[in-house]
Protein backbone atom coordinates (compact mmCIF):
# COMPACT_ATOMS: atom_id res chain seq x y z
CA UNK A 1 0.00 0.00 0.00
CA UNK A 2 2.66 2.46 1.01
CA UNK A 3 4.57 1.39 -2.10
CA UNK A 4 1.63 2.49 -4.22
CA UNK A 5 1.44 5.78 -2.31
CA UNK A 6 5.15 6.40 -2.90
CA UNK A 7 4.89 5.68 -6.62
CA UNK A 8 1.86 7.94 -6.94
CA UNK A 9 3.69 10.74 -5.16
CA UNK A 10 6.72 10.25 -7.43
CA UNK A 11 4.45 10.32 -10.47
CA UNK A 12 2.89 13.60 -9.30
CA UNK A 13 6.35 15.13 -8.80
CA UNK A 14 7.54 14.03 -12.25
CA UNK A 15 4.36 15.27 -13.92
CA UNK A 16 4.65 18.63 -12.17
CA UNK A 17 8.29 18.89 -13.23
CA UNK A 18 7.30 18.20 -16.84
CA UNK A 19 4.66 20.94 -16.62
CA UNK A 20 7.28 23.46 -15.49
CA UNK A 21 9.66 22.39 -18.24
CA UNK A 22 6.86 22.88 -20.77
CA UNK A 23 6.24 26.39 -19.40
CA UNK A 24 9.95 27.13 -19.73
CA UNK A 25 9.93 25.98 -23.34
CA UNK A 26 6.83 28.02 -24.21
CA UNK A 27 8.31 31.03 -22.42
CA UNK A 28 11.55 30.64 -24.34
CA UNK A 29 9.61 30.64 -27.61
CA UNK A 30 6.95 33.28 -26.89
CA UNK A 31 8.42 35.99 -24.64
CA UNK A 32 9.50 39.15 -26.46
CA UNK A 33 13.18 39.55 -25.57
CA UNK A 34 16.23 37.80 -24.25
CA UNK A 35 15.90 39.02 -20.63
CA UNK A 36 12.24 37.95 -20.35
CA UNK A 37 13.12 34.55 -21.82
CA UNK A 38 15.80 34.14 -19.18
CA UNK A 39 13.18 34.79 -16.48
CA UNK A 40 11.15 31.87 -17.79
CA UNK A 41 13.96 29.42 -18.43
CA UNK A 42 15.94 29.98 -15.22
CA UNK A 43 13.02 29.51 -12.83
CA UNK A 44 11.23 26.77 -14.71
CA UNK A 45 14.39 24.78 -15.38
CA UNK A 46 15.52 24.87 -11.76
CA UNK A 47 12.11 23.94 -10.37
CA UNK A 48 11.27 21.41 -13.08
CA UNK A 49 14.60 19.61 -12.87
CA UNK A 50 14.58 19.49 -9.07
CA UNK A 51 10.99 18.16 -8.96
CA UNK A 52 11.67 15.44 -11.53
CA UNK A 53 14.92 14.42 -9.83
CA UNK A 54 13.13 14.22 -6.45
CA UNK A 55 10.48 12.00 -8.02
CA UNK A 56 13.13 9.77 -9.59
CA UNK A 57 14.99 9.58 -6.26
CA UNK A 58 11.77 8.33 -4.62
CA UNK A 59 11.47 5.60 -7.25
CA UNK A 60 15.14 4.62 -7.01
CA UNK A 61 14.91 4.29 -3.22
CA UNK A 62 17.92 4.24 -0.89
CA UNK A 63 20.72 3.35 -3.25
CA UNK A 64 24.02 4.61 -4.66
CA UNK A 65 21.83 6.15 -7.34
CA UNK A 66 20.01 8.33 -4.81
CA UNK A 67 23.11 10.04 -3.44
CA UNK A 68 24.17 10.93 -6.97
CA UNK A 69 20.73 12.37 -7.65
CA UNK A 70 21.03 14.48 -4.48
CA UNK A 71 24.41 15.75 -5.72
CA UNK A 72 22.79 16.62 -9.06
CA UNK A 73 19.96 18.49 -7.31
CA UNK A 74 22.52 20.56 -5.39
CA UNK A 75 24.44 21.24 -8.61
CA UNK A 76 21.32 22.38 -10.48
CA UNK A 77 20.09 24.53 -7.58
CA UNK A 78 23.43 26.37 -7.56
CA UNK A 79 24.22 26.42 -11.28
CA UNK A 80 20.86 27.38 -12.78
CA UNK A 81 20.60 30.93 -11.31
CA UNK A 82 24.34 31.43 -11.80
CA UNK A 83 24.20 30.55 -15.49
CA UNK A 84 21.08 32.71 -15.89
CA UNK A 85 22.86 35.64 -14.29
CA UNK A 86 26.03 35.13 -16.37
CA UNK A 87 24.04 35.19 -19.63
CA UNK A 88 21.96 38.22 -18.59
CA UNK A 89 25.12 40.11 -17.62
CA UNK A 90 26.74 39.15 -20.94
CA UNK A 91 23.82 40.60 -22.87
CA UNK A 92 23.77 43.69 -20.65
CA UNK A 93 27.44 44.52 -21.14
CA UNK A 94 27.29 43.71 -24.85
CA UNK A 95 24.73 46.51 -25.05
CA UNK A 96 21.53 44.50 -25.48
CA UNK A 97 18.67 46.92 -24.66
CA UNK A 98 15.69 45.41 -22.84
CA UNK A 99 12.33 45.29 -24.58
CA UNK A 100 9.85 47.78 -23.13
CA UNK A 101 6.12 48.11 -23.58
CA UNK A 102 6.24 51.78 -24.64
CA UNK A 103 8.47 51.13 -27.61
CA UNK A 104 6.69 48.05 -28.81
CA UNK A 105 3.01 48.39 -28.16
CA UNK A 106 2.25 45.03 -29.69
CA UNK A 107 3.94 42.14 -27.88
CA UNK A 108 5.42 39.29 -29.94
CA UNK B 1 35.21 27.32 2.86
CA UNK B 2 37.57 26.72 5.75
CA UNK B 3 40.21 24.07 4.90
CA UNK B 4 39.10 21.64 7.62
CA UNK B 5 35.40 21.67 6.73
CA UNK B 6 36.29 21.67 3.02
CA UNK B 7 38.45 18.54 3.40
CA UNK B 8 35.73 16.85 5.45
CA UNK B 9 33.15 17.78 2.82
CA UNK B 10 35.36 16.55 -0.03
CA UNK B 11 36.01 13.25 1.73
CA UNK B 12 32.28 12.79 2.30
CA UNK B 13 31.69 13.45 -1.41
CA UNK B 14 34.38 10.87 -2.27
CA UNK B 15 32.74 8.23 -0.06
CA UNK B 16 29.43 8.94 -1.75
CA UNK B 17 30.96 8.58 -5.21
CA UNK B 18 32.94 5.41 -4.50
CA UNK B 19 30.37 3.61 -2.32
CA UNK B 20 31.51 0.00 -2.14
CA UNK B 21 34.83 0.16 -3.96
CA UNK B 22 37.06 -1.23 -1.22
CA UNK B 23 39.58 -0.02 1.39
CA UNK B 24 42.25 1.28 -0.99
CA UNK B 25 39.89 3.80 -2.48
CA UNK B 26 39.16 5.14 1.02
CA UNK B 27 42.88 5.78 1.55
CA UNK B 28 43.13 7.33 -1.91
CA UNK B 29 40.12 9.50 -1.09
CA UNK B 30 41.67 10.81 2.13
CA UNK B 31 44.84 11.63 0.24
CA UNK B 32 43.01 13.42 -2.62
CA UNK B 33 40.61 15.31 -0.34
CA UNK B 34 43.54 16.54 1.75
CA UNK B 35 45.53 17.58 -1.31
CA UNK B 36 42.66 19.39 -3.01
CA UNK B 37 41.63 21.02 0.27
CA UNK B 38 45.10 22.47 0.87
CA UNK B 39 45.49 23.54 -2.77
CA UNK B 40 42.06 25.21 -2.77
CA UNK B 41 42.85 27.06 0.46
CA UNK B 42 45.99 28.48 -1.15
CA UNK B 43 44.68 29.13 -4.64
CA UNK B 44 40.98 29.88 -4.28
CA UNK B 45 40.66 31.80 -1.02
CA UNK B 46 38.53 34.89 -1.59
CA UNK B 47 40.87 37.89 -1.12
CA UNK B 48 38.15 40.17 0.28
CA UNK B 49 36.32 37.77 2.55
CA UNK B 50 36.83 35.27 5.35
CA UNK B 51 36.10 31.64 4.41
CA UNK B 52 32.68 30.15 5.05
CA UNK B 53 32.43 28.04 8.18
CA UNK B 54 30.61 24.72 8.36
CA UNK B 55 27.86 26.31 10.47
CA UNK B 56 27.29 29.02 7.87
CA UNK B 57 27.05 26.39 5.12
CA UNK B 58 24.41 24.48 7.09
CA UNK B 59 22.61 27.78 7.60
CA UNK B 60 22.74 28.51 3.86
CA UNK B 61 21.30 25.07 3.09
CA UNK B 62 18.42 25.78 5.46
CA UNK B 63 18.00 29.19 3.82
CA UNK B 64 17.68 27.52 0.41
CA UNK B 65 14.97 25.21 1.73
CA UNK B 66 13.04 28.21 3.04
CA UNK B 67 13.58 29.94 -0.30
CA UNK B 68 11.43 27.21 -1.91
CA UNK B 69 8.46 29.20 -0.61
CA UNK B 70 9.49 31.92 -3.06
CA UNK B 71 10.74 29.77 -5.92
CA UNK B 72 7.63 27.63 -6.40
CA UNK B 73 5.32 30.68 -6.76
CA UNK B 74 7.91 32.17 -9.13
CA UNK B 75 7.78 29.16 -11.42
CA UNK B 76 4.00 28.96 -11.15
CA UNK B 77 3.75 32.62 -12.12
CA UNK B 78 5.77 31.86 -15.26
CA UNK B 79 3.43 28.97 -16.05
CA UNK B 80 0.38 31.25 -15.82
CA UNK B 81 2.11 34.03 -17.73
CA UNK B 82 3.09 32.00 -20.77
CA UNK B 83 -0.21 30.14 -21.01
CA UNK B 84 -2.14 33.41 -21.56
CA UNK B 85 -3.23 34.15 -25.09
CA UNK B 86 -1.70 37.59 -24.92
CA UNK B 87 1.47 37.99 -22.88
CA UNK B 88 0.93 41.00 -20.67
CA UNK B 89 4.18 42.31 -19.24
CA UNK B 90 5.80 45.68 -18.69
CA UNK B 91 9.51 45.02 -18.07
CA UNK B 92 11.66 47.56 -16.25
CA UNK B 93 15.26 47.57 -15.08
CA UNK B 94 15.82 48.84 -11.54
CA UNK B 95 18.85 49.52 -9.39
CA UNK B 96 19.06 48.47 -5.79
CA UNK B 97 21.75 49.21 -3.22
CA UNK B 98 22.13 46.33 -0.78
CA UNK B 99 23.19 46.88 2.79
CA UNK B 100 24.91 43.47 2.91
CA UNK B 101 28.65 43.93 3.23
CA UNK B 102 30.04 40.43 2.84
CA UNK B 103 30.75 39.53 -0.82
CA UNK B 104 29.42 36.02 -0.49
CA UNK B 105 26.21 37.31 1.11
CA UNK B 106 25.72 39.63 -1.87
CA UNK B 107 26.23 36.72 -4.26
CA UNK B 108 23.67 34.64 -2.37
CA UNK B 109 21.26 37.59 -2.53
CA UNK B 110 21.78 37.97 -6.30
CA UNK B 111 21.03 34.30 -6.92
CA UNK B 112 17.98 34.42 -4.62
CA UNK B 113 16.65 37.41 -6.55
CA UNK B 114 17.09 35.49 -9.80
CA UNK B 115 14.90 32.71 -8.41
CA UNK B 116 12.15 34.86 -6.85
CA UNK B 117 9.04 35.86 -8.86
CA UNK B 118 9.40 38.32 -11.71
CA UNK B 119 12.95 39.43 -10.96
CA UNK B 120 16.29 38.50 -12.53
CA UNK B 121 19.66 39.79 -11.40
CA UNK B 122 21.49 41.31 -14.37
CA UNK B 123 24.56 42.76 -12.70
CA UNK B 124 26.23 42.96 -9.32
CA UNK B 125 28.92 45.57 -8.86
CA UNK B 126 30.02 46.32 -5.29
CA UNK B 127 26.78 46.93 -3.40
CA UNK B 128 24.90 47.89 -6.57
CA UNK B 129 22.43 45.35 -7.97
CA UNK B 130 20.92 45.79 -11.43
CA UNK B 131 17.66 43.87 -11.63
CA UNK B 132 15.38 43.16 -14.58
CA UNK B 133 11.72 42.96 -13.48
CA UNK B 134 8.87 41.64 -15.61
CA UNK B 135 6.64 44.28 -14.01
CA UNK B 136 7.49 47.17 -11.68
CA UNK B 137 5.42 45.71 -8.82
CA UNK B 138 7.70 42.65 -8.57
CA UNK B 139 10.49 44.90 -7.32
CA UNK B 140 8.67 45.75 -4.09
CA UNK B 141 9.73 42.68 -2.04
CA UNK B 142 13.35 43.47 -2.91
CA UNK B 143 13.08 47.00 -1.56
CA UNK B 144 11.38 45.62 1.56
CA UNK B 145 14.50 43.49 2.06
CA UNK B 146 13.14 40.25 3.55
CA UNK B 147 15.83 38.15 1.91
CA UNK B 148 18.56 40.62 2.87
CA UNK B 149 17.38 40.44 6.47
CA UNK B 150 17.66 36.65 6.52
CA UNK B 151 21.07 36.61 4.82
CA UNK B 152 22.40 39.27 7.18
CA UNK B 153 21.34 37.19 10.18
CA UNK B 154 23.05 34.10 8.68
CA UNK B 155 26.29 35.48 7.33
CA UNK B 156 26.91 38.80 9.10
CA UNK B 157 26.45 38.27 12.83
CA UNK B 158 26.76 41.53 14.75
CA UNK B 159 30.06 41.10 16.50
CA UNK C 1 6.28 2.81 -13.30
CA UNK C 2 8.91 2.44 -15.99
CA UNK C 3 6.23 3.63 -18.42
CA UNK C 4 6.12 6.83 -16.40
CA UNK C 5 9.88 7.31 -16.77
CA UNK C 6 9.79 6.64 -20.51
CA UNK C 7 6.85 9.01 -20.94
CA UNK C 8 8.76 11.77 -19.16
CA UNK C 9 11.81 11.09 -21.35
CA UNK C 10 9.73 11.37 -24.52
CA UNK C 11 8.04 14.55 -23.29
CA UNK C 12 11.36 16.19 -22.44
CA UNK C 13 12.86 15.23 -25.80
CA UNK C 14 9.95 16.87 -27.63
CA UNK C 15 10.49 19.94 -25.43
CA UNK C 16 14.20 19.99 -26.21
CA UNK C 17 13.50 19.99 -29.93
CA UNK C 18 11.06 22.87 -29.47
CA UNK C 19 13.84 24.78 -27.67
CA UNK C 20 16.06 24.11 -30.67
CA UNK C 21 13.67 26.43 -32.52
CA UNK C 22 14.86 29.36 -30.39
CA UNK C 23 18.47 28.36 -30.98
CA UNK C 24 17.85 28.50 -34.73
CA UNK C 25 15.72 31.69 -34.73
CA UNK C 26 18.12 33.57 -32.46
CA UNK C 27 18.04 36.50 -33.16
CA UNK C 28 21.10 37.24 -31.01
CA UNK C 29 23.90 35.03 -29.72
CA UNK C 30 22.75 35.26 -26.07
CA UNK C 31 19.37 33.90 -27.17
CA UNK C 32 21.05 30.92 -28.77
CA UNK C 33 23.21 30.23 -25.74
CA UNK C 34 20.13 30.42 -23.51
CA UNK C 35 18.43 27.82 -25.69
CA UNK C 36 21.53 25.61 -25.51
CA UNK C 37 21.59 25.96 -21.73
CA UNK C 38 17.93 24.93 -21.45
CA UNK C 39 18.48 21.94 -23.70
CA UNK C 40 21.45 21.01 -21.49
CA UNK C 41 19.31 20.95 -18.36
CA UNK C 42 16.73 18.78 -20.11
CA UNK C 43 19.47 16.41 -21.26
CA UNK C 44 20.72 16.01 -17.71
CA UNK C 45 17.23 15.10 -16.51
CA UNK C 46 16.73 12.71 -19.43
CA UNK C 47 20.03 10.96 -18.62
CA UNK C 48 18.94 10.51 -14.99
CA UNK C 49 15.54 9.18 -16.02
CA UNK C 50 17.14 6.71 -18.45
CA UNK C 51 19.77 5.73 -15.89
CA UNK C 52 17.10 4.79 -13.38
CA UNK C 53 14.79 3.17 -15.96
CA UNK C 54 17.62 0.99 -17.32
CA UNK C 55 19.30 0.60 -13.91
CA UNK C 56 22.67 1.98 -15.03
CA UNK C 57 24.36 3.95 -12.23
CA UNK C 58 27.08 5.09 -14.65
CA UNK C 59 24.55 7.21 -16.56
CA UNK C 60 24.11 9.34 -13.46
CA UNK C 61 27.86 10.03 -13.53
CA UNK C 62 27.49 10.99 -17.17
CA UNK C 63 24.62 13.29 -16.15
CA UNK C 64 26.90 14.98 -13.59
CA UNK C 65 29.59 15.43 -16.24
CA UNK C 66 27.03 16.84 -18.65
CA UNK C 67 25.63 19.24 -16.04
CA UNK C 68 29.11 20.53 -15.25
CA UNK C 69 29.91 21.01 -18.93
CA UNK C 70 26.61 22.79 -19.52
CA UNK C 71 27.37 25.20 -16.66
CA UNK C 72 30.90 25.74 -17.98
CA UNK C 73 29.64 26.55 -21.46
CA UNK C 74 27.16 29.14 -20.16
CA UNK C 75 29.69 30.86 -17.93
CA UNK C 76 32.50 30.86 -20.49
CA UNK C 77 30.40 31.96 -23.47
CA UNK C 78 28.80 34.62 -21.25
CA UNK C 79 32.27 35.86 -20.36
CA UNK C 80 33.45 35.87 -23.98
CA UNK C 81 30.36 37.85 -25.01
CA UNK C 82 30.59 40.44 -22.25
CA UNK C 83 34.26 41.17 -22.93
CA UNK C 84 33.53 41.51 -26.63
CA UNK C 85 35.55 38.53 -27.88
CA UNK C 86 32.38 37.09 -29.34
CA UNK C 87 30.09 39.58 -31.01
CA UNK C 88 26.77 39.09 -29.25
CA UNK C 89 24.39 41.42 -31.05
CA UNK C 90 25.12 41.14 -34.72
CA UNK C 91 22.43 39.27 -36.56
CA UNK C 92 24.19 36.53 -38.43
CA UNK C 93 23.68 36.29 -42.15
CA UNK D 1 27.31 26.26 -55.42
CA UNK D 2 29.83 24.98 -52.90
CA UNK D 3 27.07 24.68 -50.35
CA UNK D 4 24.99 22.63 -52.75
CA UNK D 5 27.98 20.38 -53.41
CA UNK D 6 28.59 19.95 -49.68
CA UNK D 7 24.92 19.12 -49.15
CA UNK D 8 25.05 16.55 -51.94
CA UNK D 9 28.11 14.87 -50.42
CA UNK D 10 26.49 14.80 -46.99
CA UNK D 11 23.30 13.28 -48.42
CA UNK D 12 25.24 10.60 -50.31
CA UNK D 13 27.32 9.73 -47.25
CA UNK D 14 24.26 9.65 -45.02
CA UNK D 15 22.51 7.41 -47.53
CA UNK D 16 25.45 5.00 -47.57
CA UNK D 17 25.55 4.93 -43.79
CA UNK D 18 21.82 4.32 -43.50
CA UNK D 19 22.11 1.51 -46.06
CA UNK D 20 24.90 0.03 -43.97
CA UNK D 21 22.91 0.34 -40.78
CA UNK D 22 19.87 -1.30 -42.32
CA UNK D 23 22.04 -4.36 -43.05
CA UNK D 24 22.95 -4.77 -39.39
CA UNK D 25 21.15 -7.37 -37.30
CA UNK D 26 18.61 -5.71 -34.98
CA UNK D 27 20.36 -4.50 -31.83
CA UNK D 28 20.18 -6.98 -28.99
CA UNK D 29 19.03 -9.86 -31.19
CA UNK D 30 20.67 -12.97 -29.72
CA UNK D 31 21.53 -14.62 -33.04
CA UNK D 32 23.67 -11.83 -34.52
CA UNK D 33 27.21 -12.95 -35.28
CA UNK D 34 28.57 -10.46 -32.76
CA UNK D 35 26.52 -11.94 -29.96
CA UNK D 36 27.14 -15.56 -30.80
CA UNK D 37 30.92 -15.52 -31.11
CA UNK D 38 32.68 -12.32 -30.16
CA UNK D 39 30.64 -11.18 -27.18
CA UNK D 40 30.59 -14.64 -25.64
CA UNK D 41 34.35 -14.81 -25.84
CA UNK D 42 34.76 -11.34 -24.30
CA UNK D 43 32.39 -12.12 -21.48
CA UNK D 44 34.03 -15.47 -20.75
CA UNK D 45 37.63 -14.36 -20.64
CA UNK D 46 37.52 -10.59 -20.84
CA UNK D 47 37.99 -9.65 -17.25
CA UNK D 48 40.85 -12.08 -16.76
CA UNK D 49 42.71 -11.47 -19.98
CA UNK D 50 41.97 -7.76 -20.06
CA UNK D 51 43.38 -7.07 -16.63
CA UNK D 52 40.61 -4.62 -15.78
CA UNK D 53 37.88 -5.34 -13.25
CA UNK D 54 35.36 -3.80 -15.64
CA UNK D 55 34.48 -5.50 -18.90
CA UNK D 56 33.85 -2.30 -20.87
CA UNK D 57 37.29 -1.01 -19.92
CA UNK D 58 38.85 -4.34 -20.83
CA UNK D 59 37.32 -4.13 -24.30
CA UNK D 60 38.17 -0.45 -24.75
CA UNK D 61 41.78 -0.57 -23.60
CA UNK D 62 42.76 -4.09 -24.51
CA UNK D 63 40.80 -5.92 -27.20
CA UNK D 64 40.14 -2.67 -29.02
CA UNK D 65 43.22 -0.77 -27.89
CA UNK D 66 44.17 -0.01 -31.49
CA UNK D 67 40.78 1.66 -32.04
CA UNK D 68 41.18 3.67 -28.87
CA UNK D 69 44.67 4.64 -29.97
CA UNK D 70 43.19 5.90 -33.22
CA UNK D 71 40.61 7.98 -31.35
CA UNK D 72 43.30 9.49 -29.15
CA UNK D 73 45.31 10.43 -32.23
CA UNK D 74 42.23 12.01 -33.85
CA UNK D 75 41.64 14.22 -30.81
CA UNK D 76 45.29 15.21 -30.77
CA UNK D 77 45.19 16.03 -34.48
CA UNK D 78 42.09 18.19 -33.91
CA UNK D 79 43.95 20.08 -31.19
CA UNK D 80 46.94 20.65 -33.47
CA UNK D 81 44.66 21.90 -36.26
CA UNK D 82 42.84 24.34 -33.98
CA UNK D 83 46.08 25.61 -32.52
CA UNK D 84 47.44 26.21 -36.02
CA UNK D 85 44.31 28.16 -37.03
CA UNK D 86 44.15 29.98 -33.70
CA UNK D 87 47.79 31.03 -33.83
CA UNK D 88 47.48 32.44 -37.33
CA UNK D 89 44.45 34.46 -36.17
CA UNK D 90 46.45 35.65 -33.22
CA UNK D 91 49.13 37.33 -35.28
CA UNK D 92 46.60 39.14 -37.49
CA UNK D 93 44.06 40.11 -34.84
CA UNK D 94 43.84 43.66 -33.51
CA UNK D 95 45.52 44.12 -30.14
CA UNK D 96 43.17 44.93 -27.33
CA UNK D 97 43.79 46.29 -23.88
CA UNK D 98 43.50 43.74 -21.06
CA UNK D 99 39.96 43.51 -19.73
CA UNK D 100 38.45 46.59 -18.18
CA UNK D 101 35.44 44.57 -17.10
CA UNK D 102 36.06 42.22 -14.17
CA UNK D 103 34.30 38.87 -14.11
CA UNK D 104 30.92 38.91 -12.36
CA UNK D 105 31.34 38.46 -8.59
CA UNK D 106 28.47 35.95 -8.67
CA UNK D 107 30.28 33.75 -11.20
CA UNK D 108 33.56 34.24 -9.35
CA UNK D 109 32.29 33.18 -5.90
CA UNK D 110 30.25 30.25 -7.21
CA UNK D 111 33.26 28.88 -9.10
CA UNK D 112 35.43 29.26 -5.98
CA UNK D 113 32.82 27.29 -4.05
CA UNK D 114 32.34 24.50 -6.61
CA UNK D 115 35.90 24.08 -7.95
CA UNK D 116 37.27 21.73 -5.24
CA UNK D 117 34.33 19.38 -5.70
CA UNK D 118 34.68 19.43 -9.48
CA UNK D 119 38.39 18.64 -9.08
CA UNK D 120 37.63 15.67 -6.84
CA UNK D 121 34.96 14.43 -9.25
CA UNK D 122 37.38 14.67 -12.20
CA UNK D 123 40.05 12.72 -10.33
CA UNK D 124 37.44 10.15 -9.31
CA UNK D 125 36.46 9.64 -12.95
CA UNK D 126 40.09 9.28 -14.05
CA UNK D 127 41.47 7.13 -11.23
CA UNK D 128 38.48 4.84 -10.77
CA UNK D 129 37.82 4.92 -14.49
CA UNK D 130 39.18 1.44 -15.04
CA UNK D 131 36.76 0.03 -12.48
CA UNK D 132 33.74 1.88 -13.81
CA UNK D 133 33.20 1.83 -17.57
CA UNK D 134 35.05 4.37 -19.68
CA UNK D 135 36.13 6.94 -17.14
CA UNK D 136 39.41 8.39 -18.34
CA UNK D 137 38.07 10.51 -21.15
CA UNK D 138 35.09 11.96 -19.26
CA UNK D 139 37.31 12.65 -16.27
CA UNK D 140 39.75 14.48 -18.51
CA UNK D 141 36.97 16.55 -20.02
CA UNK D 142 35.78 17.56 -16.54
CA UNK D 143 39.37 18.40 -15.58
CA UNK D 144 39.65 20.58 -18.68
CA UNK D 145 36.35 22.30 -17.86
CA UNK D 146 37.66 22.92 -14.35
CA UNK D 147 40.83 24.56 -15.68
CA UNK D 148 38.75 26.78 -17.96
CA UNK D 149 36.49 27.80 -15.06
CA UNK D 150 39.57 28.55 -12.95
CA UNK D 151 40.94 30.73 -15.74
CA UNK D 152 37.74 32.82 -15.44
CA UNK D 153 38.46 33.38 -11.74
CA UNK D 154 42.24 33.61 -11.69
CA UNK D 155 42.78 35.01 -15.18
CA UNK D 156 44.14 33.10 -18.19
CA UNK D 157 47.63 34.39 -17.43
CA UNK D 158 47.85 32.44 -14.20
CA UNK D 159 46.56 29.27 -15.82
CA UNK D 160 49.20 29.69 -18.55
CA UNK D 161 51.84 30.12 -15.86
CA UNK D 162 50.59 26.96 -14.13
CA UNK D 163 50.99 25.15 -17.44
CA UNK D 164 54.38 26.37 -18.71
CA UNK D 165 54.74 26.14 -22.47
CA UNK D 166 57.51 23.50 -22.88
CA UNK D 167 55.81 21.15 -20.42
CA UNK D 168 52.46 21.83 -22.08
CA UNK D 169 53.98 21.17 -25.48
CA UNK D 170 54.92 17.61 -24.54
CA UNK D 171 52.03 16.78 -22.20
CA UNK D 172 49.54 17.71 -24.93
CA UNK D 173 50.92 14.74 -26.80
CA UNK D 174 50.92 12.52 -23.72
CA UNK D 175 47.99 10.33 -24.73
CA UNK D 176 49.32 9.27 -28.16
CA UNK D 177 52.84 8.90 -26.74
CA UNK D 178 51.85 6.69 -23.81
CA UNK D 179 49.64 4.57 -26.04
CA UNK D 180 52.40 4.13 -28.59
CA UNK D 181 54.87 3.17 -25.84
CA UNK D 182 52.47 0.58 -24.42
CA UNK D 183 51.85 -0.86 -27.85
CA UNK D 184 55.55 -1.11 -28.70
CA UNK D 185 56.47 -2.50 -25.28
CA UNK D 186 53.85 -5.21 -25.77
CA UNK D 187 55.25 -6.02 -29.21
CA UNK D 188 58.81 -6.20 -27.93
CA UNK D 189 58.11 -8.21 -24.78
CA UNK D 190 55.30 -10.53 -25.74
CA UNK D 191 55.18 -10.45 -29.51
CA UNK D 192 51.98 -8.52 -30.25
CA UNK D 193 50.81 -4.91 -29.95
CA UNK D 194 49.28 -3.93 -26.59
CA UNK D 195 50.21 -7.24 -24.95
CA UNK D 196 49.99 -6.79 -21.20
CA UNK D 197 52.55 -8.39 -18.84
CA UNK D 198 51.68 -11.25 -16.55
CA UNK D 199 51.17 -10.22 -12.92
CA UNK D 200 47.64 -8.88 -12.54
CA UNK D 201 48.59 -5.82 -10.49
CA UNK D 202 51.07 -4.70 -13.16
CA UNK D 203 48.36 -4.97 -15.82
CA UNK D 204 46.03 -2.92 -13.69
CA UNK D 205 48.73 -0.31 -13.13
CA UNK D 206 49.32 -0.03 -16.88
CA UNK D 207 45.61 0.41 -17.50
CA UNK D 208 45.46 3.17 -14.86
CA UNK D 209 48.41 4.78 -16.64
CA UNK D 210 46.55 4.63 -19.95
CA UNK D 211 43.44 6.16 -18.34
CA UNK D 212 45.54 8.93 -16.84
CA UNK D 213 47.12 9.63 -20.23
CA UNK D 214 43.71 9.77 -21.94
CA UNK D 215 42.39 12.01 -19.18
CA UNK D 216 45.28 14.47 -19.18
CA UNK D 217 45.34 14.52 -22.97
CA UNK D 218 41.61 15.32 -23.14
CA UNK D 219 41.91 18.01 -20.46
CA UNK D 220 44.79 19.75 -22.20
CA UNK D 221 43.07 19.54 -25.58
CA UNK D 222 40.02 21.32 -24.11
CA UNK D 223 42.13 23.95 -22.33
CA UNK D 224 44.17 24.43 -25.49
CA UNK D 225 41.00 25.15 -27.49
CA UNK D 226 39.84 27.67 -24.92
CA UNK D 227 43.15 29.45 -24.46
CA UNK D 228 43.62 29.84 -28.20
CA UNK D 229 40.10 31.32 -28.48
CA UNK D 230 40.78 33.54 -25.49
CA UNK D 231 44.15 34.69 -26.88
CA UNK D 232 42.64 35.61 -30.21
CA UNK D 233 42.25 39.33 -29.74
CA UNK D 234 44.25 39.90 -26.72
CA UNK D 235 47.58 39.56 -24.90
Amino acid sequence: MSELLLTTFAAVLIAAGCLFFLAGTIGLLRLPDFYCRLHATTKCDAVGAVLILLGVALIAGADTQTVRIVALIALIAISSPTAGHALARAGWHAGHRPWTREENDEPE
Amino acid sequence: MRPISLIAGLFGFWLVLTAGLGPWSVVLGLFLAGGIGVAAARLLADPGDRPLSAGELVGLTGYMFRLVGFILPAAWQVVRLVMHRRIDIDPVVIEHRTRLRRPFARVALANSITLTPGTHCVDLDGDQLTIHCLEPRFAEPIFEGILEERLARLLEPKS
Amino acid sequence: MSGLLWGAVLFLLVNAFACLGRAILGPTLPDRVTAANVIGTKTVVVLVLLGVALNQVIWLDVALVYGLLSLTVSLVVGRLIETGRLKGLEEES
Amino acid sequence: MRNALALLIVIVLAGLMMAGVSQLPPPGSPDGAVHRHVAAHYIDGGTEAGGAPNLVTAVLLNYRALDTYGEVVVIFAALVAVLAVGLSGHSRGPRRQPDELPVSPVVDRIIRLLAPFIALFALFMILEGHVLPGGGFQGGVVLGALLILLSLVLGPRRIRRMLPTPALFWTRAIAPLVFALTAIAGLALAGWLFALPEPAWLRELILVGLELAIGIGAALALVGFYLSLEADHHD
